[in-house]
C-alpha cells in the first residue's frame, strides 16, 4: 500500500516539473514583468532606474536561473505580489479561497446527491418511464453549456422571480461570524450551486446508468439470485458496489476540484472566488496572480489523479495487490 | 445478454452483424427526435450559410445611434444592442462563425487524435508509453485557464490562433479513446491473421482496423462538435474566444454580463442563448442516436 | 530432413513493475522447446492452458518475439533472416485461428479476405484474383458466390472454412492450426476436422496442430508432444502416447479424458485416483530446481520422455 | 435405485421474446428428476438446454421470457410462486453451478462472504456458526487451507478452485436438487475430471438429484445415471446412460456419437451432421424437427406428430424415423459406416 502510494507520488514529480516549466515560460511570455506594475504606480521612474532595478532583481539572468529562483520562492511559500491589489498573492488567494471552497463543496455534494440515486434508478428500471425521464434530463443537461444554464437560472430565479440574490457571496453590512452571516452566505450559495450541480450531474448519471445495466447482466448477479438473495439485496450488495467502483475513480479529481474555482459560475453570479479572481487578474494584467492561479489548478489536478488512484486501490481488491 | 446469446448462439450471430452504415441510418430514422434534429440542422445550415449573400457584416455591426437598445420590430427582428446594431444579423453571422470554427476544431482534433491514437494503440511499447504520458499530462492541465492566458498573450491573435490552441488541447481525448479501441482491436485474430499473411502494418491499420472504428469516430466527432460549440461560445462569452473582428454567438450572449441588460433587454442575449442551446441539443440528438446504433445493448427495440 | 525444426526455442515476456516500469522478471512461456516436424505429417502440441503451446505457434509464424533458440524451416533458420526477407519465406507457413468470428474482418467481403495474401505476394488482375478465390471456395466446399458476401452471413463452421481457404491461398507447406475447432459444436467440429484431413492429402500439407483436446489430437495427429511449463515432457507417435505413456503428467492427462463407455466408469475413476496420487508423489522428482521438466531421453526410436 | 422424484416438469414451455413475438426455446417438455440421480441434459448450442436449466429456478429475465407449464418441486408448483417464495427455495432447496467460475463470482467480495451469503438467507445460524460451516464447506470441496481462502478474493484463486467455491455455494444448504450448467466447460481436462469426481462424491454423501447440462458426451458417460438428449427445444431421447451409449436410437443421438473423435478412435473421418441447428425463429415446429438434417430419410418415415415413445423399458425416443434410420452413406440398414470425406462436409 505504502509502496504503491510512494510510487505514484514519485511519478508525479516529473509531471510537476514539466508543469512548472510550462507555466514559467507562459509567465515569461506575458507582456511586462515584475516592474511593469510598479511603473504603472509611478510613471515618473526613469528608464535608467528601471534597468538597474531589473539587473538587481535578476531579470536579465539566463532563463534557467530565473526559473530556479522562481521555483525556490514558490517552495518557500513566496508566491509573489499582486500589483493591482498591492498585497501578496498568497494573501489574495487566501482571501478568496474560502468562498471558492464553499461553492465547490456545495456543487460537489449536490452533484452526488442528485446523480447517484438518479443514475441507479435509471439503470435499474431501464426503459421505464422514470428512466426515460432521467435520460431526457441528462440529454438536456449534457447539451446545455454551463454559462447559458447559469444565465437562464439567474434571469428566472434571481431577476424575474427575485427569490435569490443575483450577485456576491454575502450582503454588505452583516456582522461576519454571526449566525445570520452564515445564513446569508448560504443563501447566496444556493443559486450558483444548483446551476453548477445540475449541469455536472450528467456524466455521473449516464456513467452510473450504463454501469448498472452492464453489471445487472453479469454472471455473479445470476449467482446471487440463484442463492436466493432477495432482489433488493441483489442490488444493494452486488450490483451497486460493483457499479460505483468506476465512479470512485473520479472522486479524487472532484475532491481537489473543489478548490479550483469555477470561471463561468463565479463570473455570472458575481461570486468572489478564485475563478472570478483569475478573470479579473487577466483583464487587469495582474500576471503574478494569473501565474499562481494556473499553477494551483494544475497542482490540484495532479493531486486529484493521485487521490483517485489511491482511492481506487482501496476499494478494488484486484488493484490492491499491484 | 450472456444467457440469451448462449441460448441461440449459432444463428443469432449470423443474422446480427455489427457492420456498416445501414444500422446507423436505420437507427437515425427510428429515432424521431434525431430525425427532426437532422432536418432542423440541415435547414439551419442552409439558412446561415446562404445568409452570406444578403447579410452584410459591415451593415450589421454599424453603429446606429438612432436606434439604441430597440426592442424587436419589423426592421430589427430581434431588436438592437447598445450600439444600435441589428441583433438578428449578428446572430446569423455569429452562428455561422461559431459553427464553422467548431467544425474546424473538431476536424483538426479528430485527424490528429485519430492518427496518434492509431499509432500508439497499434504499435504499443515505448511509443505508446511516451504518447500516453504526454496525453495524461495534457489532461491534467487547466484547459480553460491556459486557453485564456494564451488568448491574452498571443501577439497577433486571430481565428487560426484560436483554432490552434483549442486543437492543441482537444486532440488528446480523441487519441485516448481511439488508442483504447485499437488496443482491443489489435488483439483480435483478424489483425493477427493479416500479420501472418504478410500485410504491411500501415495497410492493416488503414484498411483493417480503421473501418472497424469508423462508427465510433463518427459518433465521437458528432458529440465533440456539439461540445466544441459550447466551449467556443463559452470562451467568447467570457471575452477570450474568437477575436473581436469575428463575432460569435457567445459574444452576443456576453451582453448579459451587464445586469441591466440581463434583466431588462432580453432580446440582446436570450435568442442567441437559446439558439446555442437548440443547436447543441440537435447535434447531440443525432450523436446519441448514432451512439445507440453502435452499441447494440442500447439499441431501441 | 524435417520440414520444421525448433531447437531450444525460448519465448520470454518481460514483467514490468517497481519504479518507472523496469523489467523485474520474465514469464518463461516457452523455455527450451525442441521439436521436429516431418513433411506431410501432423504434429500435435498438447497441454493445459498456460503451458506455452499457443505461444509456440505464434512464435514460429512471427507473432511473438523469439528470445532464444532457432526455428529452422526447410533448412533455413528463420530467426537469422533479415526482417525484410522473412515475409517471402513465411508465405510457406500459414495459420488457422481458433475463433471463427474474430479471425475474419467483418467489414470485408469474403473475396477481399481470401485475396489478402494474394495482394501482398502476387500481382494478379482483378479477374485472375477472383478466379483464384472462387476456386479456393469450391475446394473448401463453399459456393463460389460466397466471395461476394460478408462473414456474418456464414455459420461458425463455414467461417472456419473461409479461414482455411485464406490460409491455403499461397499454397503453403506448413499450417499452424491453433485450437481450430474448440469454438465449434461437436457436429461442426467433425466437419472441419474431416476437411482438414482432406486438404492435407490434396495439398501435401504439414500441420502443427495445437490443442488441449486429447480426443481430437488422437484423431488428427501422427506425432504428439506433451507440453508442460514451456517444455516437452513427452513426445512420440500416437500409439506411444496413448497406449504407452511414460511420464506421470502424460498419464494424468490421458486418464483425465472422459471414458465414453459408462460401463467402465468405476474402473476409470479408480485408475484416475491412482494416477493422481502417484502424480502428486512423483512430479517433483521429475522437475529441475526451477520447476521445469527435465531434458527428454529416448526410450525407443519414436518415443522420448523427460525422465531422470 | 431410489426413484422418488424431486422435480416434475409438466408441459414446460420457455419462450423468448424477439422483437415483439415469443419463440419457444423449450417446447412442452415433460421430465421427472429423481432423488439421488444425475440426470444429464445434452445437446448442441441452440438446443434449449440452458434455457431449460435457468427456467427451473426461474432465473430468466422476466421481461423477455415467458415460462408456461408446471414445475412441481416437492409438491408445489414453482411456476406459481411469488418472487419472495421462490427466493426461499433458490439456494436452499435448489443449488446452481454455472459455466464460468471467474465471472460467476463477485470480484469485490471475499470467498467466505459469498458462501456465507447463502447461509444468511436460509439459516438462522449465528455469525460464528456460519463461519464454521463455511470452513467446513471449503473442506468438503477439497480446498487446501480453507481459513486462508475464506478471506481471499476470487481473482486470487485458480479456475479449478473457483469452481469448487461455486460448488460450495451450491451445496451450502444441502439442497435436494443441484443444477449444474456446463460446470466443466471452461476448465482444463485434469481439472474437469477432478470437479466431476468431486460432484460424484458429494452426491454420494447427500441425497441430491443433479441436473447436469452439458454438450460433452464424454462428461455424460462419466457422470450421468440417466440421459436426456435435446434438439431444437424438444427431448428427442431419454434413456439410462448404459442403454443410451450402447443402444442409441434417435438419429440425432446416433449422429452426435458418430461425430465424436474420442468415440471413434481409428476412424479416418468423422460423421458430419448436415445443415445446422435452426435458429429460434426457424425451428420447424409441428413435424419431426430433425428431419431437415437427414433429408435422405423419406418423409413417410417420420411421424406426423412426433411423440416420445417408450421403445424399451425407460427408453423413450421421439418420432418414428429411428426405426429405419441409416446414415446417408450406409447401404440400407448396414452397420458399417463408410464415409467419403468431402461429400460429408457440405
Amino acid at each position: 500500500m505504502w509502496k504503491f502510494t510512494l510510487r505514484r507520488i514519485l511519478i508525479m514529480i516529473p509531471q510537476l516539473f514539466v508543469l512548472s516549466v510550462l507555466i514559467f515560460l507562459l509567465a515569461k511570455a506575458m507582456p511586462g514583468d515584475a516592474l511593469t506594475g510598479a511603473m504603472q504606480a509611478n510613471p515618473n521612474v526613469s528608464p535608467q532606474v528601471l534597468a538597474e532595478q531589473r539587473e538587481k532583481l535578476g531579470l536579465n539572468d539566463p532563463a534557467w536561473q530565473q526559473y530556479g529562483r522562481w521555483v525556490g520562492n514558490l517552495v518557500q511559500g513566496d508566491l509573489g505580489k499582486s500589483y493591482v491589489h498591492k498585497i501578496g498573492v498568497a494573501d489574495l488567494i487566501g482571501s478568496r479561497l474560502a468562498n471558492t471552497f464553499y461553492l465547490g463543496v456545495a456543487i460537489l455534494v449536490l452533484t452526488y446527491l442528485i446523480s447517484i440515486p438518479l443514475g441507479i434508478l435509471s439503470g435499474r428500471y431501464q426503459n421505464s418511464l422514470l428512466d426515460k425521464t432521467i435520460t431526457g434530463y441528462t440529454y438536456l443537461s449534457f447539451a446545455t453549456p454551463l454559462f447559458i444554464f447559469a444565465l437562464l437560472i439567474l434571469f428566472v430565479f434571481g431577476f424575474q422571480l427575485g427569490w435569490f440574490p443575483t450577485s456576491g457571496s454575502v450582503d454588505v453590512g452583516i456582522d461576519p461570524g454571526s449566525g445570520s452571516y452564515y445564513a446569508n452566505k448560504f443563501y447566496h450559495l444556493i443559486l450558483p450551486a444548483i446551476a453548477g450541480a445540475l449541469v455536472s450531474t450528467t456524466a455521473t448519471i449516464q456513467y452510473l446508468r450504463n454501469e448498472v445495466i452492464d453489471t445487472r447482466l453479469k454472471d455473479f448477479v445470476k449467482t446471487a439470485r440463484s442463492k436466493g438473495v432477495p432482489e433488493s439485496k441483489v442490488y444493494s450488495k452486488h450490483i451497486l458496489r460493483n457499479s460505483l467502483l468506476p465512479i470512485a475513480a473520479f472522486l479524487g479529481y472532484d475532491l481537489t476540484g473543489v478548490l479550483a474555482g469555477n470561471l463561468f459560475i463565479e463570473s455570472i453570479f458575481g461570486y468572489p472566488g478564485l475563478g472570478q479572481l483569475f478573470l479579473q487578474s487577466i483583464t487587469q494584467r495582474d500576471y503574478s496572480v494569473v501565474t499562481i492561479l494556473v499553477m494551483l489548478s494544475g497542482l490540484l489536478a495532479l493531486i486529484g489523479t493521485l487521490l483517485s488512484d489511491i482511492i481506487l486501490s482501496w476499494v478494488d481488491p484486484r488493484i490492491r495487490i499491484g | 445478454m450472456g444467457m440469451r446469446a448462449q441460448t441461440f448462439a449459432p444463428e443469432e450471430t449470423i443474422q446480427k452483424s455489427p457492420s456498416s452504415w445501414s444500422i446507423l441510418g436505420k437507427e437515425l430514422i427510428k429515432d424521431k427526435m434525431a430525425m427532426i434534429s437532422l432536418v432542423f440542422l440541415a435547414l439551419f445550415l442552409i439558412v446561415i450559410y446562404g445568409s452570406i449573400f444578403f447579410i452584410d457584416q459591415e451593415a450589421v455591426t454599424k453603429v446606429d445611434l438612432t436606434s439604441i437598445k430597440a426592442p424587436p420590430s419589423a426592421d430589427h427582428w430581434l431588436g438592437t444592442d447598445r450600439a444600435g446594431s441589428d441583433i438578428f444579423g449578428q446572430v446569423m453571422i455569429g452562428a455561422r462563425n461559431s459553427i464553422t470554427i467548431a467544425f474546424a476544431i473538431t476536424i483538426f482534433a479528430a485527424v490528429i487524435g485519430l492518427s496518434i491514437g492509431l499509432i500508439a494503440g497499434f504499435f504499443g511499447g515505448i511509443v505508446d508509453n511516451i504518447i500516453m504520458r504526454f496525453i495524461d499530462f495534457i489532461l491534467v492541465l487547466p484547459f480553460l485557464m491556459l486557453v485564456i492566458v494564451f488568448v491574452t498573450i498571443v501577439p497577433k491573435y486571430n481565428i487560426w490562433s484560436f483554432i490552434f490552441i483549442m486543437t492543441a488541447f482537444l486532440w488528446v481525448g480523441k487519441a485516448r479513446l481511439i488508442r483504447a479501441k485499437v488496443l482491443a482491436e489489435r488483439e483480435l485474430d483478424y489483425v493477427q491473421a493479416s500479420k501472418t499473411l504478410g500485410t504491411p502494418n500501415w495497410k492493416i491499420i488503414a484498411f483493417g482496423i480503421l473501418p472497424n472504428l469508423s462508427s465510433i469516430v463518427i459518433v465521437n466527432m458528432t458529440l465533440n462538435l456539439a461540445g466544441n460549440i459550447g466551449i467556443e461560445t463559452g470562451l467568447s462569452f467570457l471575452g477570450f474566444g474568437l477575436p473581436q473582428s469575428t463575432p460569435s454567438l457567445g459574444t452576443i450572449v456576453s451582453n448579459a454580463t451587464d445586469p441591466d441588460i440581463l434583466q431588462n433587454y432580453w432580446w440582446m442575449w436570450l435568442p442567441a442563448s437559446l439558439l446555442i442551446l437548440v443547436l447543441i441539443l440537435a447535434i447531440n440528438f443525432v450523436g446519441q442516436a448514432l451512439k445507440r446504433a453502435t452499441d447494440a445493448r442500447q439499441r431501441l427495440g | 530432413m524435417a520440414l520444421l525444426e525448433l531447437n531450444n526455442l525460448k519465448v520470454h515476456y518481460p514483467i514490468r513493475g517497481g519504479f518507472f516500469q523496469r523489467v523485474v522478471s520474465h514469464v518463461k512461456a516457452v523455455d527450451g522447446l525442441s521439436i521436429q516436424i516431418e513433411a506431410g505429417k501432423t504434429y500435435g502440441l498438447v497441454g493445459e492452458s498456460g503451458c506455452g503451446k499457443t505461444t509456440t505457434g505464434r512464435a514460429i509464424i512471427g507473432l511473438n518475439k523469439i528470445t532464444e533458440g532457432n526455428v529452422t524451416f526447410e533448412g533455413q533458420d528463420l530467426t537469422k533472416i533479415a526482417h525484410k526477407n522473412q515475409h517471402s519465406l513465411r508465405r510457406d507457413i500459414q495459420m488457422i485461428f481458433q475463433d471463427p468470428y474474430s479471425s475474419l474482418n467483418g467489414r470485408k467481403r469474403v473475396l477481399d479476405i481470401i485475396a489478402e495474401p494474394l495482394r501482398n505476394f502476387e500481382n494478379l488482375t482483378k479477374e485472375e484474383e477472383r478466379r483464384r478465390v472462387q476456386d479456393l471456395l469450391e475446394k473448401v466446399g463453399l459456393n463460389p458466390e460466397a466471395a461476394f458476401k460478408y462473414p456474418h452471413e456464414f455459420s461458425g463452421g463455414q467461417r472456419q472454412r473461409i479461414g482455411i481457404a485464406r490460409a491455403l491461398t499461397l499454397n503453403p507447406k506448413l499450417i499452424i492450426a491453433d485450437e481450430p475447432v474448440s469454438a465449434l459444436d461437436v457436429s461442426v467440429q467433425a466437419q472441419v476436422l474431416n476437411f482438414m484431413k482432406e486438404i492435407q492429402k490434396e495439398f501435401n500439407l504439414t500441420y502443427l496442430f495445437i490443442s488441449h483436446d486429447l480426443g481430437i489430437v488422437r484423431h488428427m495427429c501422427d506425432e504428439i508432444g506433451i507440453m508442460y511449463r514451456g517444455r516437452l515432457v513427452e513426445q512420440g507417435n500416437t500409439e506411444d502416447i496413448y497406449e504407452n505413456p511414460q511420464h506421470v503428467y502424460t498419464k494424468r492427462l490421458i486418464s483425465a479424458i472422459p471414458n465414453i463407455d459408462p460401463g467402465q466408469r468405476q474402473a476409470s475413476t479408480q485408475a484416475r485416483q491412482h494416477i493422481l496420487s502417484s502424480y502428486q508423489q512423483d512430479l517433483n522428482n521429475l522437475l529441475d530446481p526451477e520447476g521445469k521438466p527435465l531434458a527428454l531421453k529416448s526410450i525407443s526410436s519414436s518415443h522420448q520422455v523427460a525422465l531422470p | 435405485m431410489n426413484t422418488e422424484s424431486v422435480l416434475e416438469i409438466r408441459d414446460l414451455t420457455v419462450a423468448f421474446r424477439i422483437k415483439d413475438e415469443y419463440y419457444p426455446a423449450v417446447d412442452q417438455l415433460n421430465l421427472t428428476i429423481n432423488k439421488n440421480e444425475v440426470l444429464a441434459i445434452v445437446g448442441e448450442s441452440g438446443c434449449g438446454k440452458s434455457a431449460l436449466a435457468l427456467s427451473l429456478t426461474r432465473l430468466h429475465d422476466s421481461k423477455n421470457t415467458r415460462i408456461e407449464g408446471e414445475l412441481l418441486f416437492k409438491g408445489q408448483d414453482l411456476n406459481t410462486l411469488s418472487p419472495g417464495q421462490m427466493n426461499k427455495i433458490r439456494g436452499s432447496e435448489i443449488g446452481m453451478i454455472f459455466q464460468d467460475p471467474l465471472t460467476a463470482l463477485n470480484p469485490l467480495m471475499t470467498i467466505g462472504k459469498q458462501i456465507e451469503e447463502n447461509l444468511d438467507y436460509h439459516t438462522s445460524l449465528s455469525r460464528k456458526e456460519k463461519t464454521k460451516r463455511v470452513i467446513e464447506l471449503l473442506e468438503n470441496v477439497n480446498i487446501v487451507d480453507p481459513k486462508r481462502v475464506y478471506a481471499q478474493y476470487p481473482h486470487e484463486l485458480s479456475g479449478g478452485m473457483r469452481q469448487r467455491i461455486m460448488i460450495a455455494i451450491a451445496i451450502a444448504c444441502r439442497p435436494s436438487l443441484i443444477i449444474a450448467d456446463e460446470p466443466t466447460t471452461a476448465l482444463d481436462v485434469t481439472i474437469q475430471s477432478q470437479i466431476l469426481d468431486l460432484l460424484k462424491q458429494l452426491q454420494a454423501e447427500n441425497d441430491a438429484g443433479i441436473v447436469l447440462i452439458t454438450h460433452d458426451l464424454g462428461v455424460v458417460a462419466e457422470m450421468a445415471d440417466r440421459v436426456v438428449v435435446m434438439y431444437a427445444g424438444e427431448i428427442v431421447e431419454i434413456a439410462d446412460v448404459n442403454e443410451l451409449f450402447n443402444n442409441p436410437k434417435h438419429p440425432y443421438t446416433r449422429s452426435l456419437l458418430a461425430s465424436m473423435p474420442g468415440a471413434n478412435v481409428g476412424q479416418e473421418s468423422l460423421h458430419v451432421i448436415e445443415g445446422r441447428v435452426p435458429s429460434l425463429q426457424n425451428i420447424p415446429r409441428g413435424s419431426c424437427r430433425f428431419s431437415e438434417r437427414i433429408p435422405w430419410i423419406p418423409q413417410t418415415h417420420h411421424a406426423e406428430h412426433p411423440e416420445l415413445n417408450e421403445v424399451a423399458p425407460q427408453h423413450w425416443v421421439r418420432c418414428t424415423c429411428y426405426q429405419n434410420f441409416h446414415f446417408e452413406d450406409e447401404v440400407g440398414d448396414g452397420k458399417e459406416i463408410v464415409l467419403n470425406g468431402i461429400a460429408g462436409t457440405q
